[in-house]
């Protein structure tokens, strides 16, 4: 158990209760994210399957929060639960009618090549699992892994550019949105 | 901070929402199964319009208005959460007394950022997608409300 | 992809097929019923209407959940056993329905009413307006979401219902006002008591303008909304606040004067449109408040001159003898004009008798108003029509 | 061997933990028996029971304290039957829910209609292990603080959501799109006011927040410069609105949806709406205390100093802790009654209005003036006796204007009391 290892080298000195609590915790999040994104698949009903995303979500952050990646960890509940959730219940909403959507998926023939799409996906992301040098250390964490000033203080020093390039690109984003929004109404 | 004290900040959240769940199930499960009443009864099923008979189901496909909320909220979500690194590492970059030339910098560096996304709410405002955008139908009929109102304006005393 | 090939026919739960395109965002519509037993329906009043999202499409009205056969129950009994079945009407304001039957019984019989009947018939009808419109007001804060005012009119209604119990021992119906003059006296004690009343209710009503109808969140609420143009409103035959709200002078006692009334001195309150536009539901509503000053002030008129003598001929409290004919009389109830129609064939009772009742009227005027408002603006709407649904359906 | 010792042994530091300090001075060496894995969990479980009880206790009163509010802000008593001043009122409301049937509409989702109080609860209970009481008696003082209430924050308006779907009734889909919206959008201002604060102290956590603020009144972070009221204000308005509360109280609006989102409800699962409504009232009125009001901190400087200086004195520590309880308590419960004043003053908005108020006044005023902030930082870092005063000065008309309100308002309760000659 390769990740359990690192989890437990994570903690600067491993005891008893983490060395116990570890794995556990790391398998409720795991079975959890993996288990609820199958339920995507294979549950009808389609808001359902929303909510579904919210606990397959929820247990990624658990995972993230194990690694020691708290701010990551939060940002994922603050702005995926609290935000991309919501606007996937809403678009649910919108296009709600969950028999129709299974029946014209079937209809329209998408099956064959929808299953070929989804085993090149497959193949590469597993390729790139399997061939990329992943980084593992041994080493603990540098005692004071205060993980939002350390990503604040590269923001400011090395990544000027992304963060102003971010900003830029929110401001893309908010303008598309709103024209997106716009012409939805006034189609309807 | 380390991570074993992490943990242990983390471990206590996680038992505090297990404990929530638990809790929840416990009373509206167990407790209160053992103290309620359930006495059948066809009509107490029925969903709660007024006391009418609901027509069709109320999972329909809702308003579009609801969706551009979410899309601008999420926009500043994102925007916000960019911030919180910067905030917190502001006090320490900020410098001394009078400010230093990295603190000028850092403040710079967010007040562009967050003058870039004022911008887009400006420009959003001003062509009124921030304003509630009523449906079209809606909006026809308000429309035509509106014009029967103008009509008789003449008539006002 | 072919645009015909993608349109799906999609079968409705409730029956029927929709054709749907991939992409088509259309929201779909919803029939919604607002009532019979909802909060702010002021009674058992079911509107049914179709709403896309929020916001209000159609509307309408349906009545008739409190129907109880006045008028063919009052073919059964004899003149002065109607007054009873009058007060169940508007029991908001019970006063003023036995007033505007006594007046057409009156009308019809000729019946000499005592001067000091008059004036108290105005006292107390002037006093139930109050009532009536404390309530109103209240219950339009209540819609709105302001708890507090509500109970404050509430308090201050409640003394005069205490005052009415006093007069003629019933809070809310009263079989006060009968043909031919009322049904008690009211003593020096009483009057001085209905004086008290006024002077501590003026300064309440200022009360009432600081926390309701000069709140921001309450102008922003209703200001602009639920807008009724005057044509509109007479072609619908809408009366009273209502009317009046809509910038139009009309108050029976003013215009047709029955009772005393051409001797007092009042102002007609009409709407001004200075929150919002004319005839919005700010209008309609801050009529009643400041109808309720004037009505203070007919009160002290009326204090100030009242007569003494007798308030009926006792014998007229058994029956009135009524000859044959038929007459028709309004009278300005809170609500709007109350007019009765009375069919007499000279027996004990009434042969036939039909009612205009001023919120049967009103009410019919909601659909129009609320299209295109929201389902929030919808409670508001019907709170500054007010309602009672005992006259509605009488 | 004391047991912050077989902590630390084990590279554990949670000197803050003090119930387990507690706990430990009560059973002394038995604990070295029970295995640490076990050990642990048990004490946050006991953490848990602590909170749930407070909770319960403060639901408790604070619905008593609503309905007295209410009753005298409107001329009447409310109840006085059960107990001294109705005191047990509540409690007989809950054993009575508690025996009330449970009743899921025949055309509900009945799986997510069992999952949506649920949820609702969850999203809020955890906010308590960042809500601190006093420097010793805290759950947890988690280093990412108050970027932990935005997030976990945000879930319960899933739980409202699926409330709403999944009862099948359009009152509650009304309510629960209107809690959506709402909640989803006041996050923006909520998140701006949080960034002020971080920017101000450097820092996440509650406890550095609130040790920053120490000292004299007017270290307090409401009166740091011109700018902080509005963020206050801002801020208070946003959780007005991300708990419910009236005018933002649209997803319940009782007049207009009957009651919104949890119109299906009944029995014990509605009261745990109401619960975690209480709940959330508490959170975000503890934390506006911590992030503007100074925490648990008196204000009073000398005092400060004096309940600090604790150094071998047991006794002077539990004062402290006592102290700092109940000055933090008090200064949640004042604002939770500025809450409950404000629910039985004001009418109800609407929705339009009410993502009129979020993205057009309080978003672009919470950023400039997070911005303006962050600049007067960058000048005088740290604060400024001047700029305190200043504050204070263009304050000091509404500041005084609510001082009058609410004397006018408890002076008022008692003048009611005096016989009048009517």
């Amino acid at each position: 158990m390769n990740i359990l290892n690192t989890l437990s080298i994570l903690a600067a000195a491993p005891s008893e209760a983490t060395a116990i609590w570890l794995p556990v915790f790391f398998w409720t999040f795991a079975l959890v994210s993996v288990l609820s994104s199958l339920a995507v698949l294979v549950v009808k009903d389609i808001v359902r399957c929303a909510f579904l995303i919210m606990s397959s979500l929820s247990g990624l952050a658990g995972l993230y929060l194990l690694l020691g990646a708290e701010f990551l960890a939060f940002t994922q509940i603050m702005v995926y639960v609290g935000g991309i959730l919501i606007l996937i219940l809403f678009g649910v909403m919108l296009t709600n009618r969950e028999p129709l959507l299974i029946k014209r998926m079937k209809a329209t023939g998408l099956v064959a090549p929808g299953v070929l799409a989804g085993l090149i996906l497959f193949t590469a992301i597993g390729y790139s699992v399997c061939t990329v040098d992943w980084k593992v250390t041994d080493q603990p964490l540098p005692a004071d892994a205060d993980t939002p000033a350390r990503i604040g203080n590269a923001l400011m020093s090395d990544f000027i550019l992304p963060f102003e390039m971010a900003s830029v690109l929110l401001l893309v984003a908010l303008v598309g949105a709103a024209m997106a929004a716009r012409r939805g109404g006034a189609e309807g | 901070m380390t991570m074993a004290s992490m943990y242990f900040d983390y471990a206590n959240v996680a038992v505090f929402f297990v404990f929530a769940v638990v809790f929840v199930i416990l009373n509206i499960s167990v407790i209160s199964v053992i103290l309620r009443p359930t006495v059948e009864n066809d009509q107490k099923d029925t969903t709660y319009e007024c006391g009418e008979p609901s027509v069709g189901s109320s999972w329909v496909r809702f308003d579009m208005r609801f969706y551009t909320v979410a899309l601008v909220f999420l926009i500043f979500d994102v925007e916000v959460a960019f911030l919180y690194p910067w905030a917190v590492v502001f006090k320490d970059l900020r410098g001394a007394i009078g400010g230093s030339a990295t603190g000028v910098f850092v403040f710079l560096e967010a007040a562009i950022f967050l003058l870039i996304l004022f911008v887009g709410l400006i420009y959003v405002w001003k062509r009124g997608d921030l304003d509630w955008v009523k449906s079209s139908s809606a909006q026809e009929v308000d429309a035509r409300q509106r014009q029967m109102i103008e009509a008789k304006d003449e008539v006002r005393l | 992809m072919g645009e015909a090939t993608n349109v799906t026919e999609v079968p409705l739960p409730q029956g029927g097929t929709v054709a749907v395109k991939p992409g088509d965002f259309r929201t779909e519509e919803m029939l919604l019923n607002i009532g019979p037993q909802h909060p702010s329906t002021h009674g058992v009043l079911r509107v049914v209407v179709r709403t896309d999202g929020e916001i209000i499409l159609d509307s309408q009205v349906h009545i008739g959940y409190l129907h109880r056969c006045f008028e063919k129950v009052v073919e059964n009994v004899t003149w002065t056993q109607v007054t009873p079945y009058t007060d169940r009407m508007d029991y908001l304001a019970s006063m003023y329905n036995n007033l505007g039957y006594s007046l057409a019984v009156e009308k019809l019989g000729d019946v000499e009413v005592p001067e000091r009947a008059s004036y108290i018939r105005i006292i107390i009808g002037e006093l139930q307006r109050i009532a009536s419109h404390l309530m109103s007001v209240g219950t339009y804060g209540l819609d709105v979401g302001a708890i507090t005012a509500f109970l404050y009119c509430f308090r201050d209604r409640e003394i005069t219902l205490r005052i009415f119990e006093e007069v003629c021992g019933q809070r809310l119906n009263y079989n006060y006002i009968r043909p031919g003059g009322v049904s008690g006296d009211l003593t020096d004690e009483m009057l001085k008591k209905i004086d008290d009343f006024i002077d501590y209710f003026l300064p309440k009503i200022d009360e009432i303008d600081n926390l309701l109808s000069m709140n921001g969140i309450f102008i922003y609420r209703t200001a602009g909304v639920g807008i009724l143009p005057l044509d509109l409103a007479l072609d619908y035959g809408c009366t009273g606040p209502v009317l009046r709200g809509s910038g139009l002078a009309r108050d029976l006692r003013k215009d047709e004067p029955y009772g005393l009334y051409e001797q007092f001195d009042f102002d007609v309150i009409t709407g001004k449109g200075e929150k919002g536009q004319l005839g919005d539901c700010w209008d309609r509503y801050m009529i009643r408040v400041r109808e309720m000053r004037e009505s203070c002030k007919i009160i002290k008129q009326a204090l100030a001159k009242i007569p003494e003598g007798k308030f009926i001929e006792p014998k007229l409290l058994k029956n009135v003898k009524v000859k044959k004919g038929e007459s028709y009389l309004k009278v300005e109830n809170p609500r709007g004009e109350l007019g009765y129609y009375i069919v007499s064939d000279g027996k004990k009772g009434p042969y036939r008798c039909s009612v205009r009742a001023p919120s049967f009227c009103n009410i019919a005027v909601l659909p129009e108003i609320s299209r295109g408002c929201m389902v929030a603006d919808m409670v508001v709407i019907i709170g500054s029509i007010d309602i009672v649904m005992g006259e509605v359906d009488r | 061997m004391i047991f912050g010792g077989t902590m630390l042994s084990n590279g554990l530091v949670f000197a803050r933990y003090s119930l387990a300090e507690w706990i430990q001075g009560l059973l002394g060496d038995r604990l070295e028996m029970i295995p640490e894995w076990i050990l642990f969990p048990l004490l946050m479980l006991a953490g848990c029971l602590v909170i749930i009880g407070f909770i319960t206790v403060f639901a408790l009163f604070a619905i008593w304290m609503e309905r007295k509010v209410s009753a005298h802000m409107q001329c009447r008593l409310g109840p006085m039957e059960v107990g001294f001043h109705g005191a047990l009122q509540t409690i007989a409301d809950g054993v009575k829910l508690l025996g009330k049937e449970d009743i899921v509409p025949r055309h509900a989702d009945k799986l997510l209609h069992y999952l949506a109080p649920i949820i609702v609860f969850a999203g809020v209970f955890p906010l308590f292990v960042v809500v601190p009481f006093s420097e010793k008696i805290l759950i947890s003082d988690i280093n990412l603080g108050l970027f932990f209430v935005a997030a976990v924050g945000a879930v319960e308006v899933v739980g409202v959501i699926m409330a709403g779907w999944a009862s099948n009734n359009k009152w509650s889909l009304f309510g629960a799109m209107r809690a959506a919206t709402q909640l989803v959008s006041y996050e923006i201002p909520l998140g701006l006011a949080f960034l002020t604060i971080i920017l101000l102290a450097g820092s996440f956590s509650m406890v550095d927040i609130i040790h920053q603020q120490e000292g004299w009144l007017s270290n307090w972070f409401l009166f740091h410069n011109p700018f902080m009221p509005i963020i206050f204000l801002s801020f208070f308005t946003a959780s007005l609105a991300e708990c419910k509360r009236a005018p933002f109280d649209l997803p319940e609006a009782e007049s207009e949806l009957v009651s919104g989102f949890h119109t299906e409800y009944s029995g014990m699962k509605f009261s745990i709406f109401f619960l975690a409504e209480y709940a959330a009232m508490y959170v975000v009125c503890a934390i506006a205390a911590v992030m503007f009001l100074g925490g648990w901190s008196t204000g009073i400087k000398p005092l400060e100093a004096w309940l600090a200086d604790s150094a071998g004195n047991p006794m002077r520590e539990v004062l402290s802790n006592t102290v700092h309880l109940v000055v933090i308590v008090t200064k949640s419960m004042f604002l939770v009654f500025v809450q409950m004043w404000l629910r039985w003053t004001l009418p109800r908005i609407r929705l339009d209005q009410i993502m009129h108020v979020c993205l057009k006044v309080l978003l672009p005023w919470t950023m400039v003036a997070m911005v303006a902030t962050s600049a007067i930082e960058l000048c005088w870092p740290g604060g400024n006796m001047v700029l305190t005063a200043l504050t204070i000065v263009i304050w000091s008309i509404p500041l005084l204007w609510t001082l009058k309100a609410i004397l006018d308002m408890t002076v008022g309760i008692f003048l009611k009391f005096v016989p009048s000659g009517r």
